[in-house]
């Protein structure tokens, strides 16, 4: 048990990363209302990035900004020790995944609006259902 | 870092997501997808991700939430779910 | 300027897309000649490029001039190469095909149209070429966006059959970015050489196995095989032709040389055959895939919906192919990656020509059709032959060294899937050119009606549908040629 | 499809957390993920682009390849809502609504007709309600700080966090407050289309041509080193200026894309009426 729980609160992060995305998941297959699963679609996007940031982490660490920076460059002016400074990597990783979620968001919404100009509701069944009639 | 705040914030995530997919309101899931944004943007800054949740925070928070509230006023708020 | 090659055949058709798109508010015209002019360049440093691999072997190309691990670099073997000619060569000539149906469907909108056909091409050219795990991520991306937007273009529902495929689309990008991750916190690289160096010792790990499945489920959703293809047939058929015959051969091709290069080089056979026992469950999915798309495609009453699910049974020939874990098997599969993106234009252009001239692909539509365009029907015959399997075409060589590989695996049900599938495809082709021969039932009585007049569509759609189909015989006939001097070197020899 | 999507859900948590299992701990100075590549970003950075934030040295420079596609994936999105929405209409179609300004007076205008010439009636949107004076004054006030901000975000890049990415967002974010707190034909009128649309594409041209100066300077693409012939300085000096430039082209970019998106999407492709 208390091995468990050990794991449980070691990784905590990742849980949390796994129940979002399966809320994004369900939403995304489950809900009828078309922005409802643009909304699911981005949770899922941004559980994925708290997991890439996660792995970024580093105990004892600082933001990955060097002090000192300004001015002088060049071997020896200044050891950097790279157990300081949190490992930048998934953050820029991260950075190029929100672009894109807001990206892929803008294109659903408004493919969403084209297809609310034409149907009249956002609701799927709804939608399907007057595609049958015709 | 402090792990009570982390967890606090952590849980408000979840809450906030649940919340974003299962209100029946699309308005109000645009807010709080725009608070959900926001939480994990505060998230990101304790894990010392500060470009991170800059960024979160100008398009997650900021732009994200103006789309689904332009795309919601020129659609409909309502919703069977 | 050789040495550049691998820069060139992204950076040209990505700066002229933002040219076309700049260009666009100053003058129409101006945008199909820089396209073309874009894309030439591409498949001539395609080209260039193949020949220079088949010279000198795999290139590294460091962008950024960052040593691998650190920067991205490109890694061009004979395996992309050979894909990159390919898509290159088929977006050109569809290019060009294209020119007259974009103008007729989306008159005031042929700008952004062109510049999103490029983007598209970038995308996935960079996908083909990169030897970065998230670059692919990125580039995935732009050819997904890219490719919804173009679909939607289409008419009656194809923007929600688009918006299900974004759906779709995005989960299985995010898939793989995930497993990309998995993959990164256990071996701390993202260059495709250097994480498979550093994983044999963690075969065993959980994770790896972890980022292994969700990877190929991403890339599954992306390439509808079997049971996550649904988004596939809807969002095929309803955009406009010029967006479906370039995403029609080339996205789902370049989503299986993706697997291909996962289990080749980022997993190493070695594990994803003889560790890993899934060969033979992903084979029977294979099979499954292959007679659900015969069958729906035989349930279907439009020429052009036909023609996606049969796209759905040919991704099981090639998942398929490449999982039954042997030489021949994998050779066959990067054969009919080449010749499915041959056929699959080519059927599709013909569909194009009769939807620039018949307004509509219902089968009900097609009747008299042979007398009406006969080239465009000759051409139609030859790649349905090719997707039947008949010798003189490219079709049958591929399905050959597809069915000696699963006798060799001893996979016989993927055998006579293969053969089901054929039998099929004899039945649908020749009920459809059953059709085109009819003549259209006359409303009169007796001899009245007059034999319909010739309407051929234009000369610059019929000029690339000839070349494509000579290129269906042509590859059929150098198949021992490609296969003995490009595909022979693309596997590793760890897989006998 | 209730079951199914908690099934499909379900299954998926269950493998990652299986997957999760051989994970290292969290934030685990030992993890591979902190060993293999990032010592070398953090420790050489310095050396080879003098960039203090790392963040940017990496995202601009060791992986440049990356953004500059990031940036051409926000370009397409830009491209892919206006090939959706936009639609163009060459006479104002359906009714307009004037009002006049001394008298508060509402005009519903027919489709084709006119208004007497006149300088006191100001077109106004379907939804229209009242001015708010604060709002109104506030957001007039706060709109030039934001770009200011923004600005500084952009060239501050190189030494605290934040680049082209947030001060093009910022920047964005900036017009559409303008949109939102009075109308969209007034921010159209500072920012025209036309312009928006262009500025889009030469965002993303400034980020992978100065990739090219680079090829035809004679190094590989994005190799800003190439650079410091043109600008007179060592090559170290030469990164840390390509990474500014290219900074530029991306804030560029993404500033006019989430213009172009958001009035294409709050006006459904008409661009005559906003939120």
């Amino acid at each position: 048990m208390g091995d468990l729980i050990q794991i449980v609160v070691a990784k905590y992060n990742y849980w949390i990363y796994i129940t979002l995305m399966m809320i994004g998941l369900y939403a995304m297959i489950v809900k009828n209302n078309l922005v409802k699963k643009i909304v699911g679609m981005n949770i899922f996007q941004t559980a994925i990035i708290l997991f890439y940031v996660s792995t970024g982490a580093k105990r004892g660490a600082t933001i990955p900004i060097l002090e000192h920076g300004h001015g002088e460059h060049g071997a020896g002016a200044h050891m950097v020790h790279a157990v300081d400074y949190i490992n930048p990597l998934p953050h820029v990783l991260m950075l190029t995944a929100i672009v894109v979620s807001v990206a892929t968001l803008g294109v659903a919404l408004a493919l969403a609006i084209r297809i609310y100009n034409r149907h009249n509701t956002l609701e799927e069944d709804e939608i399907l259902a007057q595609i049958r009639e015709k | 870092m402090i792990w009570q705040l982390d967890l606090a914030i952590l849980t408000l995530v979840v809450i906030a997501g649940i919340g974003a997919i299962t209100v029946k309101d699309l308005l109000g899931a645009a807010i709080l997808f725009g608070a959900y944004s926001f939480m994990m943007c505060l998230l990101w800054s304790i894990m010392g991700a500060v470009d991170v949740s800059f960024t979160e925070a100008s398009v997650g928070a900021g732009v994200s939430t103006v789309f689904f509230v332009a795309a919601v006023f020129r659609t409909t708020r309502r919703t069977k779910d | 300027m050789s040495q550049q090659y691998p820069a060139l055949l992204v950076i040209v058709p990505l700066l002229s897309a933002l040219v076309i798109s700049a260009a666009g508010w100053i003058n129409k015209r101006l945008c199909f000649p820089i396209a073309v002019a874009a894309l030439g360049v591409a498949a001539y440093s395609c080209i260039g490029l193949l020949l220079r691999v088949l010279e000198e072997g795999a290139i590294v190309y460091r962008l950024g001039g960052w040593d691998p691990p650190m920067g991205i670099a490109y890694y061009v073997d004979h395996l992309n190469g050979l894909v990159l000619v390919v898509v290159s060569v088929v977006a050109f000539l569809n290019l060009i095909a294209s020119k007259k149906s974009i103008e007729l469907e989306l008159p005031d909108k042929t700008a952004p149209f062109y510049a999103l056909y490029v983007l598209q091409v970038t995308g996935l050219l960079g996908i083909v070429a990169t030897g970065d795990a998230f670059n692919l991520y990125v580039l995935l991306e732009i050819t997904a966006l890219s490719g919804y937007a173009m679909l939607a273009m289409g008419k009656d529902r194809a923007q929600l059959s688009t918006l299900n495929y974004l759906y779709m689309g995005t989960i299985g990008a995010c898939f793989y970015l995930l497993g990309v991750g998995y993959l990164y916190i256990v071996t701390g690289s993202l260059n495709m050489v250097d994480i498979a160096n550093i994983l044999p010792p963690l075969y065993e790990s959980k994770a790896v196995l972890g980022a292994f499945i969700i990877c190929l489920v991403g890339v599954w959703v992306k390439m509808a095989f079997f049971p996550l293809h649904a988004w596939l047939p809807n969002a095929y058929t309803h955009g406009p032709s010029a967006a479906s015959s370039l995403i029609a051969p080339l996205v789902t091709k370049v989503m299986i040389y993706v697997m291909i290069r996962l289990i080749l080089t980022v997993f190493t056979p070695e594990f994803a055959f003889n560790i890993l026992a899934v060969s033979k469950p992903i084979v029977w999915l294979a099979v499954a895939a292959i007679f659900m798309g015969a069958i729906l495609a035989l349930a279907e009453r439009n020429l052009k919906k036909m023609l996606t699910y049969i796209i759905v049974a040919e991704v099981g020939y090639m998942v398929g192919g490449a999982w039954l874990g042997n030489r021949t098997g994998m050779t066959g599969a990067i054969l009919h990656i080449v010749n499915d993106a041959l056929m699959t234009l080519c059927a599709f252009l013909v569909v194009s020509n009769i939807a620039y001239k018949l307004k509509g692909y219902a089968f009900d539509d097609l009747k008299g059709l042979v007398r009406k365009m006969p080239f465009t029907m000759g051409a139609f015959v030859i790649a349905a032959l090719s997707i039947i399997g008949v010798p003189p075409t490219c079709g049958f060589f591929s399905k050959w060294y597809l069915i000696s590989g699963a006798i060799q695996a001893g996979q016989y049900a993927f055998m006579v899937a293969l053969l089901f599938s054929s039998l099929v495809n004899v039945v649908l082709f020749f009920r459809v050119i059953e059709i085109c021969y009819y003549e259209p039932f006359s409303n009169g009585h007796g001899h009245d009606h007059h034999p319909e007049p010739m309407a051929e569509a234009p000369l610059t759609m019929l000029v690339p549908l000839f070349i494509v189909a000579a290129g269906l015989v042509l590859v059929g006939l150098y198949t021992g040629d490609i296969v003995n001097n490009i595909i022979e070197f693309a596997i590793p020899k760890s897989i006998v | 499809m209730k079951i199914l999507g908690l099934i499909i859900a379900l299954s998926t948590g269950v493998l990652l957390i299986y997957a999760t299992g051989d994970f290292p701990g969290w934030a685990d100075p030992a993890s591979p993920a902190s060993l293999h590549l990032s010592p070398h970003f953090i420790e050489k950075t310095m050396e080879e682009t003098s960039v203090p934030n790392i963040v940017t040295a990496v995202l601009a420079d060791y992986r440049g390849y990356d953004t500059m596609y990031e940036t051409a994936v926000i370009f397409t999105a830009g491209l892919a809502c206006f090939i959706l929405l936009r639609i163009f209409v060459r006479e104002e179609p359906g009714d307009r609504l004037y009002r006049h300004l001394l008298t508060g007076v509402t005009v519903r205008v027919k489709e084709g007709a006119k208004l007497p010439p006149s300088e006191d009636f100001e077109r106004i949107d379907a939804t229209w309600t009242p001015p708010d004076l604060i709002i109104k004054t506030i957001c007039r006030f706060l709109i030039p700080f934001i770009q200011l901000f923004a600005l500084y975000v952009i060239a501050h890049g190189h030494h605290s966090p934040g680049g082209g990415f947030q001060g093009g967002v910022i920047l964005g974010a900036s017009i559409i407050l303008l949109a939102i707190s009075q109308d969209l034909r007034t921010s159209v009128r500072r920012m025209r289309e036309k312009l928006d649309a262009v500025l889009c594409a030469v965002g993303v041209i400034i980020y992978a041509g100065t990739g090219a100066l680079c090829l035809l300077l004679g190094l590989n693409f994005l190799d800003y080193s190439a650079l410091a012939s043109v600008l007179h300085c060592d090559p170290v000096t030469a990164r840390s200026h390509g990474i500014l430039i290219v900074e530029i082209g991306v804030g560029i970019a993404v500033m006019c894309t989430m213009i172009w998106i958001y009035n294409n999407v709050s006006s459904t492709g008409k661009y005559d009426e906003g939120l």
